[in-house]
């Protein structure tokens, strides 16, 4: 039955008609419905966006070396942080997963074709696409200094905010339908296109973090819609919801505008856990601790997403009880991210770890996610909060969770899947040295900023007052950013050497029992000839490693599944 | 998976007479409520009362439309799951909402914003401009003699 | 825990800055960083359990040379995992209730406290003191050991008050009033900074926290409260430039730079012979006649303080809010000196010149400026 | 809809408007709906953020719907809720047929829907029409049109006139210019002689609060209104908000009657809220009407079948929603 893994035996030769060779021109790839060549292309533009995101960000690094602001005036810091975070947040973070590895991993991961609504998909990329092009309107006509929060007044106050606050609004609007519409896709596939014996508890833990993202991106993203829409309204033509001018809410905007981003934290962070969950197991060769916990905590995480957005909001008037209640329920989704770190640790415990590249930012994951999951609580905690909100105290944090870990999560399951992308094995001793530097790099960039933060740095400063003691936090911080810089620059030099030169990858480099790992590196267009066999994904004791084939086999002694567990 | 009553559809078919049924009832829920908006409730606190029918119908009307109109009655259980939970986010939302913005009601600061208070202001003046001038424009004009006759307007009306 | 809190916040009135927290001058301060130190450790054992077992599980069970095939392992162990919910659960329980008291504490001021009434507007704090009838510009002046309540409004958009030294933060919102309290426990200066993003030169709303005895703290404000009615003419300049310009510093430079507003540099010449221009394309030159809106030039500088948005000054926003009511007459008076005497009071570079020779033949013209606008 | 063949599709058994990645129509129909239920949730919580700012100001400024509501016609407004009822159960019909494979039946129903759509666009335009020519305009431009008649009737005549209109729907009383004398011979004695509506022009501007002296005229003042106007008038009396009026027995003061104190503070909020969700579900309804074009030249040019006619029935769930949407905006704007 499982004629897939036939044709893996033939080694690490040129795979004649894989989804790379299957059509030839522009064209094809850019109309293309193929949910694998989708997410190479969202792969693309969201590492494109990085990049410019990540210039941004080592501008505001440089200005802030000295008190008095190195490099920038005050509109040129306020418009550089603003982009920065758009961009790294609505083009970067949000569909670095879901929408690029997402697209490639989840249908074959299910042993589907495609995904639901293949057009829907490409349709998703296009809008991603509009959204970038608003962006770079929005630099265009006049800049954008708001903030990534468009808070209210400010940003409706056609005095003070710049001119391309409306295109920026338009564009994250846009980019939030893409957004949906990959969730809905991604609901869909999974509830509708199951091949027989791929029961919901037999799903790599990726899919379950899939699962619950793309529920948070359908019942979240259109409040963000609406909340834009009105935004753009308002600041056009002065209607008076949210600006207290005309005797609307500004507080009520950043209710409108959390139960969105709020969990929009989640759609950050729980694709990054599902990775995780997946390079653990699969580079410690050992099957996953606590799966049901797992799988149920990604989709607890998810309903609880929802009720928590007030927690951004503790001095911002809101009032007590309010704060109090979302308090609470704060510190109830702390519980499911502990126990994700505690199953992973479990898994690693009597594995055989390998330590390769993805791996090692697997576990670089889980020392940087619990430094900023614990450094949560002080935030979670009312107390507390009062003093650290808006100070570089939050900006560490949230840069510890949407970078150290969701991003890193993003690089770690890039190197896992860069094989199967692409068909080539890159260099791994340059990808350790890289991870190093990368890890070494963030951790000197941002766990400055917890103590810059708690001393009282206020966020979004260009200058800062040069008796208070922050420069030397400063520094450190912008020499991390350096050392994080020049990591990311080796990654990308040896990622693209390694299309160039890389060695051939086989089928299975890392001993992966997901269904990817039964096709083809890269796999053919249509994935699965016949709906694949599914076993056990967390099975590992059935694979052996293969020096001919430089990556890992079925075992002989060992039957196929297919044979005998298929339900 | 949909029942099918019909051979070989991919759906559940709803017969039309049932649909013409339910409309009927729609269009009677309709007009029930218009009519109650209407009436005078002299001994019960009429605000109250109506919010709390016109919802209420409202609602049976939207179930009835669900459930028959969009076949929701003979669906997958899991999409009226869906579907309710995203009302059920939406109360979710609308309830915090208003627990903080009731609390912060009294820290509002009172009367018009200077934005409109200025408008009016300049309307005043306006206004009082054109009668001292005793120019005739419109509605300027018309306003200021108003304002003086209505008084008399008043008692002529008795 | 919480008595223990209270305690530590009855010994230690005043600490210095530690490795996490910045020096401790309020009374709820003891009690904030008691609830941070308490997170804190219960972070560092979590961090220390968590990352021992990820280097000791990674370098254990490394995979070896020769270690092709892999056994199965243990799949789940409900206890376990029970019991790993469970005590984090538990303890974040306690963390929730401490914060909560803690929070409850910071936003309910005692009645006997005093007053200030905080303007926020971009990118200036105005303090006024009701009591005393005293408005103080980026300068705060507190009592020691008594609760003092601010009630905060803001002009424009949103703003945050943020005292690090006293652990207190609360957004001010425009349309509505919002509060905070503190009571400080030790004299001295303390920093105060805006935390909500609110445009152009966010990071210079910085304001300074004075604090006194309850002696010197009503000499301080008694003073205050008469300064601009004891100095000399000659002495309103200095006064101006000293005591008022910093409230108009974010926008307004003094050495010829544009900012969101036009500079002082030369301000008073182009003002005189009107060649100030307006966005609706019109001169001052116009408008300044006998009979016309401004009979004296003196006139503009005032109408601009009160109505900044009657005239904007060509290339500008007319971001400048109004001054009305926050400027004594006097005062007023004061900063029109200040922009006839700008060349005494600040060097080349638009620096403030310590003690400006004012001259006393100056007298004379400010007596008959005097006399010609009252 | 997303379902037709692919570029390269060699199956045999696989009709033409299956995806190469379904196994058969019927799942591929239902994975259609599924999504299509996924995107109609998105658009209850689209219009979930409307529905939260309408529930937050009415339950903080009840008196700003009072007074607002009173401007809408009920009777076009129900009629409205008529015309898409009715275009929805057409359109219900026309998924009948067309699982029926009838498609002559299908093009008759998909017409009339359309013809719904087209009648209730054409109510809404006479309705906003009616407004803006009034110069109920949301936002600032309520207070910028100069020739606005709201702005410039004072309040006796506007009570008078909406008092009128209540009683013709309460008692019977068809004959307007009747019930309007009526409403007059009720009204109480002179009461603009007693006390202003008109707010001194130098008032105690936005940062002043109520005086109690204020709030001893604004008692005195509701005295005179009449009762059936104000609703509750303990309720009324917190919300309003006046400043110093001119002492009774002086001339009243020339002030713009905009400034009387039973046109609520932010009286433009209502028309705010009312002109975006009618608005946003008015773009619905003209999106609605594109695809329900779409779909009658699909049915026309014979793309669909028994088997195959997702397209439509998709087609009417979002109509369903739009429909649904209204059910409940009618009431919240019209009604209460």
């Amino acid at each position: 039955m499982s004629t897939t893994d036939t044709p893996n035996m033939t080694g690490p030769a040129p795979v004649p008609d894989n989804y790379l060779t299957y059509s030839r021109g522009i064209w094809s790839w850019l109309f293309t419905l193929d949910h694998k060549r989708i997410g190479l292309m969202y792969l693309m533009s969201v590492l494109g966006s990085f990049f410019i995101g990540g210039i941004m960000a080592l501008l505001v690094r440089t200005q802030l070396l000295v008190p008095e602001g190195l490099i920038m005036d005050q509109d040129q810091y306020n418009q550089v942080f603003t982009l920065h975070g758009a961009i790294m947040v609505f083009l970067v973070i949000i569909p670095s997963v879901p929408a690029a590895l997402g697209n490639f991993v989840l249908p074959i991961m299910l042993g589907a074709k495609d995904v639901a609504f293949p057009r829907l998909n490409l349709f998703s990329y296009w809008l991603w696409m509009t959204g970038a092009l608003m962006f770079v309107l929005a630099l265009f006509t006049g800049g954008l200094d708001t903030g990534w929060t468009f808070y209210t007044p400010y940003s409706i106050d056609t005095g003070s905010a710049m001119g391309g606050v409306i295109p920026a609004l338009t564009g994250a609007f846009v980019l939030g339908f893409s957004s949906i519409f990959t969730g809905m896709n991604f609901i869909v596939t999974i509830h509708r296109l199951r091949p027989p014996g791929m029961t919901w508890f037999r799903m790599p833990l990726f899919l379950w973090a899939i699962y619950g993202t793309a529920i948070i991106q359908v019942l979240a993203t259109p409040v963000l819609g609406i909340t834009l829409a009105l935004l753009v309204v308002e600041r056009a033509f002065g209607i008076g919801i949210f600006n207290p001018a005309l005797g609307g809410d500004p507080v009520l905007y950043q209710h409108f505008f959390w139960f969105y981003s709020h969990p929009a934290v989640y759609i950050m962070i729980l694709p990054g856990m599902g990775i995780i969950s997946d390079l653990i197991a699969v580079h410690s060769h050992r099957h996953i601790f606590g799966y049901s916990f797992i799988a149920w905590s990604s989709i607890s995480i998810a309903i609880f997403s929802f009720l928590v957005w007030g927690h951004h909001m503790f001095t911002s008037g809101q009032s007590e009880l309010v704060s109090v209640v979302f308090s609470l329920i704060t510190f109830s989704v702390a519980i499911p991210s502990a126990v994700k770190v505690f199953n992973w640790l479990a898994t690693m415990y009597k594995g055989t770890i390998s330590w390769n590249t993805p791996m090692l930012y697997g576990m670089g994951f889980i020392f940087i996610f619990t430094i900023g999951g614990l450094t949560g609580l002080h935030l979670g905690t009312l107390g507390t909060d009062i003093h650290l909100h808006d100070t570089y105290f939050v900006v560490a944090h949230f840069h510890y969770v949407m970078m150290g870990s969701a991003l890193i999560a993003f690089i770690g399951g890039i190197h896992h899947w860069w094989p199967k992308m692409t068909g080539r094995m890159y260099n791994e001793n340059w990808g350790r040295i890289a991870f190093s530097l990368v890890f070494i790099g963030f951790n000197l960039t941002f766990f400055s900023q917890f103590m810059l933060g708690s001393q009282g740095m206020p966020r979004r400063y260009g200058t800062y007052p040069a008796d208070a003691g922050f420069q030397f936090y400063h520094v450190l911080s912008t020499a991390g950013s350096y050392i994080l810089a020049i990591g990311f620059f080796i990654t990308a030099g040896y990622l693209i050497q390694s299309l160039l030169g890389g060695r051939r990858a086989p089928s299975n480099p890392w001993g992966g029992r997901s269904l990817e790992w039964q096709c083809t590196s890269p796999p053919p267009h249509d994935n699965f000839s016949e709906a694949p066999a599914v076993g056990d994904c967390y099975d590992f004791s059935v694979l052996r490693w293969d020096e001919n084939e430089q990556g890992y086999v079925w075992r002989d002694d060992v039957a196929h599944p297919g044979s005998e567990d298929v339900s | 998976m949909a029942d099918n009553h019909e051979h070989g559809a991919v759906g559940h078919i709803v017969p039309i007479k049932m649909l013409v049924g339910i409309c009927a009832v729609l269009l009677f829920l309709t007009a029930l409520t218009v009519w109650v908006s209407k009436l005078n409730f002299d001994t019960v606190n009429i605000g109250e009362a109506n919010i709390l029918i016109a919802m209420g119908v409202a609602t049976v009307k939207a179930t009835l439309v669900c459930l028959i109109f969009m076949h929701l009655k003979w669906d997958r259980p899991f999409i009226s799951f869906f579907f309710l939970a995203s009302v059920l986010f939406v109360l979710l939302f609308v309830s915090f909402a208003l627990m903080d913005t009731h609390a912060n009601a009294p820290a509002i600061i009172p009367g018009n914003s200077t934005v409109i208070q200025q408008k009016l202001d300049a309307l005043d003046a306006s206004a009082q401009a054109a009668h001292a001038s005793g120019e005739v424009s419109d509605g300027q004009a018309a306003h200021g003699d108003h304002a003086e006759d209505a008084p008399a307007h008043d008692a002529a009306a008795h | 825990m919480m008595s223990l809190l209270m305690t530590l916040a009855a010994a230690a009135p005043y600490k210095e800055a530690t490795f996490w927290m910045p020096e401790s001058a309020s009374t709820v301060a003891p009690q904030v960083d008691g609830l941070f130190d308490f997170i804190n450790i219960i972070c560092y054992i979590f961090f220390v359990l968590v990352v021992a077992a990820l280097i000791y599980f990674a370098v254990k069970y490394r995979q070896r040379a020769g270690q092709n095939t892999f056994e199965g392992g243990p799949t789940h162990n409900l206890a376990l995992e029970i019991t790993w919910t469970a005590i984090p659960s538990v303890i974040v329980i306690v963390m929730f209730v401490l914060g909560m008291q803690t929070f409850l504490d910071l936003r309910t001021a005692p009645s006997n406290s005093y007053d200030v009434s905080v303007t926020a507007q971009k990118w200036s704090w105005t303090f006024q003191h009701p009591a005393y009838a005293v408005t103080e510009a980026a300068e705060l002046t507190v009592p020691v050991n008594r609760p003092v309540r601010l009630l905060m409004s803001s002009q424009d958009v949103l703003h945050s008050l943020f005292i690090p030294a006293f652990r207190v933060k609360q957004d001010i919102v425009p349309g509505r009033y919002t509060s905070l309290w503190f009571e400080a426990t030790k004299p001295g200066t303390y920093q105060l900074y805006c935390t909500e993003y609110c445009g152009k030169d966010h990071s210079k709303m910085l304001a300074t926290v004075h604090v006194l005895e309850w002696d010197e703290f009503q000499t301080r404000l008694g003073k205050l409260a008469r300064e601009y009615e004891d100095i000399p003419e000659s002495q309103l300049p200095a006064y101006a430039i000293n005591r008022l310009y910093n409230r108009c510093a974010s926008c307004h430079s003094l050495d010829g730079t544009t900012g969101t507003g036009p500079s002082f540099k030369g301000m008073w010449d182009r003002t005189q012979q009107g060649t100030t221009v307006f966005t609706d394309g019109s001169t001052l030159k116009q408008l300044q006649a006998s009979g016309a809106e401004y009979e004296i030039p003196e006139n503009y500088i005032r109408a601009s303080l009160v109505q900044p948005q009657r005239h904007v000054v060509q290339g500008f926003t007319g971001a400048m809010p109004s001054f009305q009511g926050q400027l004594k007459e006097r005062q007023i008076d004061a900063i029109v000196l200040m922009m006839k005497h700008l060349d005494t009071l600040v060097d080349a570079d638009g620096n403030i010149i310590e003690n400006p020779d004012l001259g006393g033949d100056e007298e004379a013209p400010v007596e008959q400026q005097e006399g010609s606008t009252k | 809809m997303y379902g037709q063949a692919k570029e390269h599709d060699h199956d045999h058994d696989h009709p033409d408007f299956l995806g190469h990645h379904w196994e058969s129509p019927t799942q591929q129909f239902e994975a259609g709906k599924f999504g299509m239920w996924l995107f109609l949730t998105t658009e209850v919580l689209l219009f979930g953020g409307l529905f939260c700012a309408y529930t937050v100001w009415r339950s903080n400024h009840p008196e700003l719907f009072r007074y607002g509501s009173q401007f809408l016609d009920t009777f076009w407004g129900a009629t409205n809720t008529a015309v898409l009822l009715i275009s929805s159960m057409t359109m219900a019909m026309a998924v009948t047929y067309a699982a029926r494979g009838k498609t002559k039946a299908v093009i008759i129903c998909l017409l009339l829907t359309l013809m719904g759509a087209a009648g209730f666009m054409a109510i809404k335009y006479v309705e906003y029409n009616h407004k803006f020519h009034e110069g109920f305009y949301p936002g600032l431009a309520f207070y910028e049109e100069p020739n606005a008649s709201h702005l410039w009737q004072p309040l006796d005549e506007t009570a008078v006139a909406h008092l009128a209109h209540d009683k013709t729907m309460d008692m019977d009383e068809s004959n307007l210019l009747h019930a309007e004398a009526l409403v007059r011979a009720e009204l109480p004695e002179a009461p603009a002689e007693a006390v202003t509506w008109n707010k001194a022009v130098a008032g105690p501007g936005p940062g002043g609060l109520t005086t109690s002296h204020e709030q001893e005229q604004l008692a005195e003042f509701t005295a005179f209104l009449p009762e059936a106007f104000l609703g509750d008038n303990e309720d009324i009396a917190g919300e309003l908000e006046f400043a110093d009026g001119h002492a009774p027995g002086e001339a009243p003061h020339m002030a713009h009657p905009l400034q009387d104190p039973v046109r609520p503070v932010n009286a433009q909020k209502f028309f705010t809220i009312y002109f975006m969700m009618t608005g946003l579900h008015g773009i619905h309804v003209v999106l609605g009407g594109f695809m329900i074009i779409w779909l009658l030249y699909r049915t026309i040019r014979g793309e669909f079948s028994r088997e195959y006619y997702t397209p439509i029935d998709l087609g009417g769930l979002y109509w369903h929603v739009v429909d649904l949407i209204w059910i409940f905006l009618f009431p919240l704007f019209y009604l209460i």
